[in-house]
Parts: structure tokens; C-alpha cells; sequence
């Protein structure tokens, strides 16, 4: 997943796992639906990703061991500094999606089946409303966070994103974040190792001692201590098995 | 007509690529009169001299000089090369292009152009893509081509050098026709005969220079120059 | 590589339904680019002759930072015309971000190096060849370019093509001044990259066929309305 | 506009103090680049005289696809290579996917036919000169290719440059092959890509500026070294 | 000597080009002795003629048969062309290329090359780029070329168009030669009195056909058709 390490958090992470374990992690960074391909093939030994839908189609297609959270951030709503629909002032993130149905204020979607471009269509299903009968103000840019971000800085129009991808944005132009909290917002991310019994070459063993390490004490402080303009982006919830 | 572009006066004119000396230093006068010819062993320089003269070899050193400023005297001149230079078009097309340079309309340039094509025994061809000719059909061109701009002065490098006898005395006619309606003729052979019906005076190149010029009967008469006396002979000219 | 075929049948059965998504798609891949490619030739060609004919300072220091503009990346290209024609660049009035027109823009700055540099190469040698006859002929500037590039038109077909090939498959720079924007800016590179990304490879991989046997269709379409395999000279 | 004064500032600071993570990337760009264009060359420019001297069936659908692959849209080939090295793949046991190798692979790929294609284009001229020539001196297929690619060689630099310019500034494929893997697969256009995607458009327009900076002095030194534009025949 | 390559057989042999009929059908036979000029005017087919019996023209019609199989007699053949094709070598390097074709080393040939240039009136421009050459230098380069080959059957297409006086004399010596050591020669030429002095028999083309062939001797004293007869007074072939 792309805000993995746009968020730079994969920079605090990757050299203290090399410190700590000596595992030298290559980071491939794709979409989650490219992720899971990578996984299906064997390709990569594990991922993380964002989606559960698809996560849990993945383990059931025996694709890979199990899942194991690991933490979660949240997405938020972004707008045009002079927020056409008011949405600053909504108290669920669906009725701020109502409002800017009805002022058909300019919207992007990511558009491309990603975690988060999932996560916006069943919010916009909560709201009673589908996006195929939008009218030309709904825009699918079909493209990645930053892609799409950049799409609505270009267009002033409002875009769903998480927050670690908007924090470490540079292009924000007009832009400002508009609407955060809802629960229903929250965006857990989760370690899949894949399974050896269909990729054989796949280091188990390795993997094994990366996931101790990312559910461990260490990465939980960094993690929970990472900041950007002093605001936390992830919070680390793994569970001791 | 307006005022003439000769005499051309050559003074101290070189020739120098990378280096090294081509032709040069050459002192000579082409009056406003007259068909001279250039003759010389190969490699004597007589092309190099003919394009200095016409302002395609850059001069080195020393002047080459129209009697009208060189801007004007440009448009006035023409050249045939040793080896004709087809344009990938067809054969009317090559011959009519100086006159649409002109700004002749295509139509009339064509016909014209048609005209001079038959003249050089290239009425059959006119349909042809120029570069398919024959290499004698090719010279023909070449010298229709020239003498379509009808120029104040005409620079010829070896032009019947692939060419029948009978075309060659056709295009003999053809020059001396012009040369009679006041075109001045340069032209560079290494036909003794032609080059005896032709000349009004003789310039003999030798090792890059200009080492003999003369009338040409006298020069085919009495050459001055032990080397003019081998050449004309077919001499080894040492 | 099952799945590939069946990406492929699935695309073929898109086009050959005539399915309105992809036919626009389609046609705005083709829209753009073949405008691109006229524009681009139109500033290419006569800016390859002219650096043919013309003997100045700096020429081949000019010659070799044209052929390296070829090598425009075009994420850069596509980040230049984005800032330019962003609301606020200095082109930002015109309102024309996210519309065919910026990806034409694009396009024609990454191919126009490659249109030079081509034709440039081709026109050297014809102008060794018309060299000395052009200038005896005393010929102006305009009137050498002209010749150049019209008896060398079907040699500088290829030129054109390579340009035509440059910018049918261009995606980096497209997606970021046109955003890939469903049916308003989405072509088929756009939608090759967006179903990558979701991993539909498969079906990525059958747009590509129909891509490449677009690309296919219109060199043999070009190749024989020149007839350029006809006459072995010209 | 100062944004991007600022990130050219940046990325030439990376350069002239030798940053390391920045010299890694440029390294690997050069090596990847320079390596895909020497394979494609030795591929593509006998094919390219191949199909000149030759004359068969098929020979002009033979150019036109030719023609038509060098619109391959990277990306589609950054899939068929994936595809093909993953390890569900039929090469699949070398695991090359996400190394330099699999990015070289994906290369000469896409640069192959526009090198062969530019190639037969300069070759066509040179042969028109040399037939007679050749076939008189009853010369074998091979000598008439290395007759014509050597006494070309000047004006093949040009098609091995288009090859290096759309090589070095290729990004779709190489991001899908390669991984844009730290320390391992990045290079300079994925970079480039990567701060584009956080929207760090001052550093990626630097970084942009670098690559140019870096194509135009490789292409200045090719032609001072082979001279092109000193003679003007050849 | 292997198995004489000679005599070759044009049967009925027809040149055609996108359905028009350049030269034929031409019935000749070249013998294994001799020295074959092809005269006749600008466009009557000589060149496609020798083209023809080289290989280097496709046989539309009919056939062009040598004593040998065609895959041998190929290499055994050398052609100078009416306007020298020049390759972008050095001058050393053009004459030396059939020799390395043949697997001669590099440096034998070149030196080889040398004594050939120096034959030929070259020995100074062996360094020098042969499209540089003039125009006389180009065609003497060419026939070095060709000699050194030292084909059994040698076709010369003008290849003293552009010679002076003493190159031409020097080339004949040079050719005949070449006849006294076995060469066959085929040559096309507009020089009357070069095919006077070299002819030891004459082919007659007229309008893409062989109009007359006779032995040299007979051709110039007493021609058996009014246009050949014609041909050589240099009147008006009609
Ligand atoms: N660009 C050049 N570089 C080097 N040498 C050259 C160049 N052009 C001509 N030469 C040399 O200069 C000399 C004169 O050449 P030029 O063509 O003037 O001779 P020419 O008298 O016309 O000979 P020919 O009768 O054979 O046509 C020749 O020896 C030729 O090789
Ligand atoms: N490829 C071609 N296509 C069409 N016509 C051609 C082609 N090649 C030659 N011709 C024509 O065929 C005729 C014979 O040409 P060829 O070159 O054999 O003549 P030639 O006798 O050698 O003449 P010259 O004395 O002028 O060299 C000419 O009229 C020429 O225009
Ligand atoms: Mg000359
Ligand atoms: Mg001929």
C-alpha cells in the first residue's frame, strides 16, 4: 500500500529492522489490489495491505498464512479552503458526503478498486447514494493517492485520503483538511505472510521473525511515536497471539 | 537589361579545405565576352575553380568579385555539375523547379519546362522520376535545367563527358546559340575536339593553378608552357 | 498465461461489441495523439531541416541538446505543463488542466525532440545529396526547407511514426496533466496503468493488444497510402 | 516558479556534495540505460539492415509492424516482463523480478524496435548508394550488413540515442518490473515518480533537471566523440 | 584455371521495369577471347544491357547463361559502374574491400590496394576520403577496384568519361594488358576513337534492341544499318 511509505513512516521502520534483526526489507510499493497479485504469485514474501474484503479472499483462496493487524490510521476528507459544501460543519462523515452530493460541489475518487477507494464507496452506499449516477462533478481519476491528490489540488475539488498520504503532501495548494474523527474512518492496516505451501522458494523463516519484530515492543514505539507537524499518524493495536 | 555581372575578377582567389590548398592563388579575369574553357589532367583543380567562381568552394584568401554586388549577382548564374545532381521528382519537375523558384506558376513552368525537355531530346522522359535516367539522359537535364534560368553567365563541368556524338554537337548548337544571344560560357572538358570548336580562349590548369591562359587558337597552336605542349598531345604531363 | 488470453478475449469483445466506454477511450487516445503528432511535426520537421542547412555557432552543441531532450522524462514533462497550466501558473486563466487539450501539450513537448532529431538525421543525407545544386540554384532558406521535406516526405514518415509510437503508449506525463479522469481524459495507456494498479493484469494486458494493434493498423495504413515500400529510392 | 528554483537548488546540492543515496540512483539509471541500449543496439541495427537488404513476402508489414512496436506502451511491457519472470512465471526460477536485470529486460524491450526501426530508415539511404556496389563485389548477406552498419555507423548514433534518450527517461515499466526498490531498483525516473506521488514537485523537477543535465552530457560527449558533425558526408 | 566461366549466352533476354521493356529480347553470345564494345546513343539500353549480363538487372524474359553455374560465376565478374559508387572509406580502404571480402588479411590488402592506386594514378590520395575525390579520381579509383579482383570478365561502363588525354591512354595500356592475360572485356563507351583502338568486336544497341553486331574492323569500315552507319559519322540516328 502506497501510504505506507508516503507517509515516510517506512523510513523510520526499515533501518531500525535492519539494526535490530539484520533483515534487509525490500519495500515494493503498489496498490492494494496489485499487492495481492504480487502475493498470488509469489513474488513478494509478504504484504501489507488495507482492504479486509479482499484480505480475507486472499486467506481463503490459501494464498496466504494469516492476517495480523498491525495498526491503523484514518482517512479524511479534504476540500477547497473556502468549502463550497460546508462540510467542515457535518458531524458524520456521511452526512458530509450528503452535502457535497447536494451542493455537487466538485469531488475526486481514486477510482482504481484501492483499500481506500473502497472504503469511500461504501461510505457514499451509507449515505443512500451511488456514484454512477453522479453527474460530471464526481470524477473518477482512477490513479494512486498522490496522483489523485494532486488531481484535486489541480481542480480544487474535495478528495477522500488518509491522513498519513495528506501530511506528507506537498502540493496542498488551496487545500485543507476539512473533516477527521469518525470512527467509521479508521483504516487498519495488516501483515499477510505468504503461504510457503504454495511458494516454496518463500523465506518463512524470515517473514516469521519480520512479523514478531513489527508486532513487537520497538516497532510499537515507533510507530505510536511517529509525527508530522506534530500530529500522530498511526496507532499501533497488534495483539499478542 | 540591367547593368552586367561581369566581368568576374579572380585576385589572389584560394581555395583551402582542412588545411590544405586546393586551388590557388589564382589571378584571372572572365570578361564579359567569350567562351572560355577550362582544361587540365584530373585533378588539376578545374572543378574547384569553376564552383570558386560560381561561389560554392569558399574562398580562402584573397577576392572573388562580380562587377555588381554579390547579392545581385547570384540569381544570374548557372551551373551544371560533373555529376548531375537529380532531384527525386520527376523528370518536368527537376527541369521546371528554378522556374517555380522564380515564381513562375507550376502550370506554365511545367509547359516550359516541356518545351526545353524536348529541345535536349528528353520529351519522351518528361514523366519519368529523374533519378531512373540514363546517365546521358541525366547530363541533358542537368543542362536543360541550367539554361531554363537563362543565366548572364554559365559555368559547365565537363557536360557531354556521357554524352552520343550526336547529342554532343546538338548541344554544341545549343551553346553556341546562347553564347550568340549573350550568355557568357565557362566550361571545363577534357574533349580536345569540342574544346577546339568551342573556345574563344583557353585556361590550363596544372597542380591546382592557373598556369596558362591564352586565346585559344593561340593556345592550340603555340602553347607557352612545356606542360600545355604534353597535355595537348596526351603526353605524360610531368 | 490463461489469463492473459482471457484478458485479451475480453478486450476484443469490448471493441467488437462496440462498447461506448472503450470506444471513447479509444477514440481520445487517437484524438490526442494524432493531434499531437501534427503539431509536433509541423515545429519537427522544419526545425530538423533548418538545423540541416544552417551552419552557426553552437549548431552541434544544438544537434546534441535536441537529441537529449529525447530523453525527456516524461513525468517531468507532465509535471512542467501541470505547474505551468495549474491555477496558479501562469497559464492557469485558461482553465485547461485535466482536459485533452493540456495532454496534447504534453505530448507534443515529448515527441517534438524526437520528430527533430529524426528528421534532422534523415535530411542530412538528402542535403548532401541537393547540397550544391540548392545553393547554385541560389535558392532562400525557406525555399531549401521546402524541397528538403518534400522529397524526403516519405523517409520522413518514419520520423512521424516513431512520434506517433512515442506518444500513443506515453502514460506518465498524460496522467498527470490529464488525470485519468473517467470519460473526460481517460485514454488507453491511462486505463492499461489504472488496471495494473488494481491488478487486473489480465484484462491490463488485452488493452495493451488493443493498443498495439491499433498502433499496427494505422503504420500499415500509413506505410501503404506513401506506398514508401513501393519504389526502392523514394 | 521560486518552488522549483528551489528544488533544482536542492537536487544539484545532492549532486555536487556526491550525495551517496543520490549517486546510487544516477548510477544505476547509467547502468541500467547504457546496458539495454549496447543490447538493443547489437539486436536492433542488423535487424535494421537485415530488413533493408533483404526483400521478401511480407517485408512491408514486416517495417509497419516494426514501425507500429515502437508505440509498445511501457507499461503493457512492464506486465508481459513481469508476467514472464514472476515466479508463477515460465522464467520464474532465475528470480530476476525486481532486480536490475528484469528493468534491463524491460528495455530493450521497449527500445528495440525504435532502434531497429530508425536504423533500417538510415540504412535505406546508404543502401540505395551502395547496391550496385555490394551485389556486384558478390558480396554475402553479413558483409553487405557490416559494410552498411559501419560506413553508417555516424548516422546510426542518432537511432542509438533515441534508444538512450527513451530508455534513460522511461519509467512505467521499470517501476512495475524493477519495484522502485530503495538501495536496490531505483532509479532516477522512479525517483522522480515516487516524490511527484507526494507532490514534492520542487525536488522531482530537480531531479528531472539532473536527468536532462546527465542525457545532454552524454550526448554531447557521443557526438565529440564520433565527430558527426565535423564532416559533413560522413 | 578452373573451368572457364565463359562463353556467356543471352537467349531472347528482355529487361523489363514495372511493365515497360527497357532492353530485348536480346540474342548474343559473349566468347571466351576479345574485347567487346557497346556503342549506340544516349538511352538505347547499354547499360541495362550490361546490367543484364552482370546480374545486377533482373531477367524479366529469356535467359542470361554463363558456362558455369550462376552461384560460381558471380565472384568471378567485375563491374565499373557509369558514375563511380564511392564508399565512405579512405581511398586505400575502397580499393582494398574486394580483397578483404575475399578473406585477404587487412594489412596484405591494404598494401595491395596501394601498388593499385599507384598503377592507377592514386598513390598520393591514399589517405585522402574518397567522396572527396574529383571526378576523374573517383572513376580511376573504380577501375582499380575492379582489377584487383582480377576478374576473368571485366564490364566497363564509360570508364574514361571523365579521364584526361594520358589517364585514357594509360588505361587502355592497362586494359589491354588485362585482355593479353585472359581478361574478357565488355565495355560501353561514346568514344569513337577509344572503340577504334580497343574494339575487337562491336555491339550496336538501337532503342533497347542489338541492332547490329559485327567484328570491330567491319563495324567501322562498313556498318550494315543505316542507323549504325549514322551512329558513327555522329549524324542524327533517326
Ligand atoms: N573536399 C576535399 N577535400 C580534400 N581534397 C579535395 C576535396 N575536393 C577536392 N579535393 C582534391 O582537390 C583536387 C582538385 O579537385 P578537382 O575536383 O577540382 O579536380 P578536377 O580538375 O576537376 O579533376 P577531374 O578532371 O578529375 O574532374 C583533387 O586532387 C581532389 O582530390
Ligand atoms: N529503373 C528504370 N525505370 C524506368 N526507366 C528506366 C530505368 N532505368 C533505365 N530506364 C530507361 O531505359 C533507357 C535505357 O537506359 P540505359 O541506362 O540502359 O541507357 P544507356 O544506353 O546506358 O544510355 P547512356 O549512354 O545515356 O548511359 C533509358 O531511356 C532510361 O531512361
Ligand atoms: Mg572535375
Ligand atoms: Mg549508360
Amino acid at each position: 500500500t502506497t501510504s505506507f511509505q508516503n507517509s515516510g513512516l517506512s523510513d523510520v521502520l526499515l533501518p531500525q529492522i535492519k539494526k535490530d534483526i539484520g533483515l534487509d526489507v525490500q519495500l515494493i510499493v503498489v496498490g492494494t489490489g496489485q499487492a495481492l497479485k504480487l502475493g498470488e504469485a509469489g513474488d513478494v514474501d509478504a504484504i501489507l495491505v488495507h482492504s479486509r474484503k479482499a484480505e480475507e479472499a486472499f486467506l481463503k483462496a490459501g494464498f496466504g498464512t494469516h492476517r495480523r493487524e498491525i495498526m491503523y490510521n484514518d482517512f479524511i476528507l479534504i476540500g477547497p479552503s473556502s468549502d463550497p459544501a460546508q462540510i467542515s460543519e457535518a458531524d458524520t462523515a456521511v452526512t458530509a458526503l450528503q452535502k457535497i452530493a447536494a451542493a455537487k460541489a466538485p469531488f475526486v475518487s481514486r477510482g482504481d478498486d484501492s483499500g481506500t477507494h473502497k472504503k469511500e464507496l461504501s461510505l457514499w452506499q451509507a449515505a443512500g447514494l451511488d456514484p454512477a449516477t453522479f453527474g460530471s462533478w464526481y470524477r473518477a481519476a482512477g490513479a494512486g493517492m498522490g496522483a489523485t491528490l494532486n488531481v484535486a489540488s489541480g481542480m480544487d475539488a474535495y478528495v477522500m485520503a488518509d491522513r498519513a498520504s495528506w501530511l506528507n503532501f506537498g502540493n496542498k495548494g488551496d487545500l485543507k483538511l476539512m473533516f477527521a474523527g469518525d470512527p467509521v474512518l479508521f483504516n487498519q492496516y495488516a501483515f499477510i505472510p505468504v503461504n510457503p505451501q504454495r511458494h516454496p522458494h518463500v523465506k518463512t523463516a524470515l517473514v516469521a521473525q519480520l512479523e514478531d519484530w513489527l508486532t513487537g515492543e520497538t516497532a510499537a514505539r515507533l510507530i505510536n511515536g511517529y509525527k508530522i507537524n506534530g500530529e500522530t499518524l498511526f496507532t499501533f493495536n497488534a495483539t499478542k497471539p | 537589361m540591367t547593368h552586367s555581372i561581369l566581368p568576374l575578377t579572380l585576385d589572389g582567389a584560394i581555395a583551402r579545405v582542412r588545411g590544405k590548398t586546393l586551388v590557388g592563388p589564382v589571378d584571372l579575369q572572365i570578361g564579359e565576352t567569350g567562351l572560355t574553357i577550362v582544361m587540365g589532367p584530373n585533378g588539376s583543380g578545374k572543378t574547384t575553380l569553376l564552383r570558386l567562381m560560381h561561389g560554392l568552394q569558399r574562398v580562402s584568401g584573397g577576392r572573388v568579385e562580380w562587377a555588381v554586388p554579390d547579392g545581385m549577382a547570384r540569381g544570374r548564374q548557372s551551373y551544371v555539375f560533373q555529376s548531375p545532381i537529380m532531384m527525386r521528382r520527376k523528370v518536368v519537375d527537376n527541369i521546371a523547379y528554378p522556374l517555380i523558384l522564380h515564381g513562375v506558376p507550376r502550370r506554365q513552368a511545367r509547359s516550359t519546362a516541356a518545351e526545353w525537355a524536348a529541345r535536349f531530346g528528353l520529351g519522351d522522359a518528361l514523366d519519368r522520376p529523374a533519378p531512373y535516367l540514363s546517365g546521358g539522359e541525366k547530363q541533358k537535364l542537368a543542362l536543360a535545367r541550367a539554361l531554363i534560368r537563362q543565366p548572364e553567365i554559365l559555368f559547365l563541368d565537363e557536360p557531354c563527358a556521357n554524352l552520343d556524338g550526336r547529342a554532343i554537337r546538338e548541344i554544341e548548337t545549343i551553346l553556341q546559340q546562347a553564347q550568340a544571344d549573350g550568355t557568357r560560357i565557362v566550361m571545363a572538358t577534357h574533349d580536345m575536339g569540342q574544346a577546339r570548336r568551342l573556345a574563344t580562349d583557353v585556361v590550363f590548369m596544372y597542380g591546382g593553378k592557373v598556369h596558362e591562359t591564352a586565346p585559344a587558337p593561340d593556345f592550340f597552336k603555340q602553347p607557352t608552357t612545356a606542360e600545355a605542349r604534353a597535355f595537348i598531345n596526351g603526353d605524360i604531363v610531368e | 498465461m490463461n489469463d492473459i488470453a482471457q484478458g485479451t478475449i475480453d478486450a476484443f469483445r469490448l471493441i467488437f461489441t462496440l462498447d461506448p466506454d472503450l470506444l471513447e477511450v479509444v477514440g481520445l487516445s487517437l484524438r490526442v495523439t494524432v493531434t499531437a503528432v501534427l503539431i509536433a511535426s509541423l515545429i519537427g520537421l522544419p526545425l530538423g531541416a533548418w538545423l540541416v542547412i544552417n551552419r552557426f555557432r553552437f549548431r552541434r552543441q544544438t544537434i546534441a541538446v535536441l537529441n537529449a531532450l529525447m530523453g525527456l522524462p516524461p513525468v517531468v514533462v507532465g509535471l512542467f505543463v501541470y505547474m505551468m497550466l495549474s491555477r496558479s501558473g501562469p497559464f492557469g486563466v485558461f482553465g485547461l488542466l485535466f482536459t485533452p487539450t493540456a495532454m496534447i501539450i504534453a505530448q507534443v513537448i515529448i515527441i517534438t525532440p524526437l520528430i527533430a532529431s529524426i528528421s534532422h538525421q534523415t535530411i542530412r543525407d538528402l542535403w548532401a545529396e541537393y547540397h550544391d545544386l540548392l545553393i547554385s540554384l541560389n535558392t532562400s532558406r525557406w525555399q531549401r526547407i521546402t524541397a528538403l521535406l518534400w522529397d524526403g516526405r516519405r523517409a520522413l514518415l518514419t520520423a512521424m511514426l516513431a512520434g506517433f509510437g512515442r506518444a500513443i503508449g506515453e502514460v506518465g506525463a498524460i496522467m498527470i496533466v490529464g488525470g485519468n479522469i473517467d470519460h473526460s481524459t481517460r485514454v488507453l495507456t491511462t486505463s492499461i496503468a489504472l488496471e495494473t494498479g488494481k491488478g487486473n493484469f489480465a484484462f491490463a494486458m488485452g488493452l495493451g493488444f488493443v493498443l498495439i494493434t491499433l498502433a499496427v493498423t494505422i503504420n500499415l495504413l500509413m506505410h501503404s497510402l506513401s506506398r514508401t515500400e513501393r519504389a526502392s529510392v523514394w
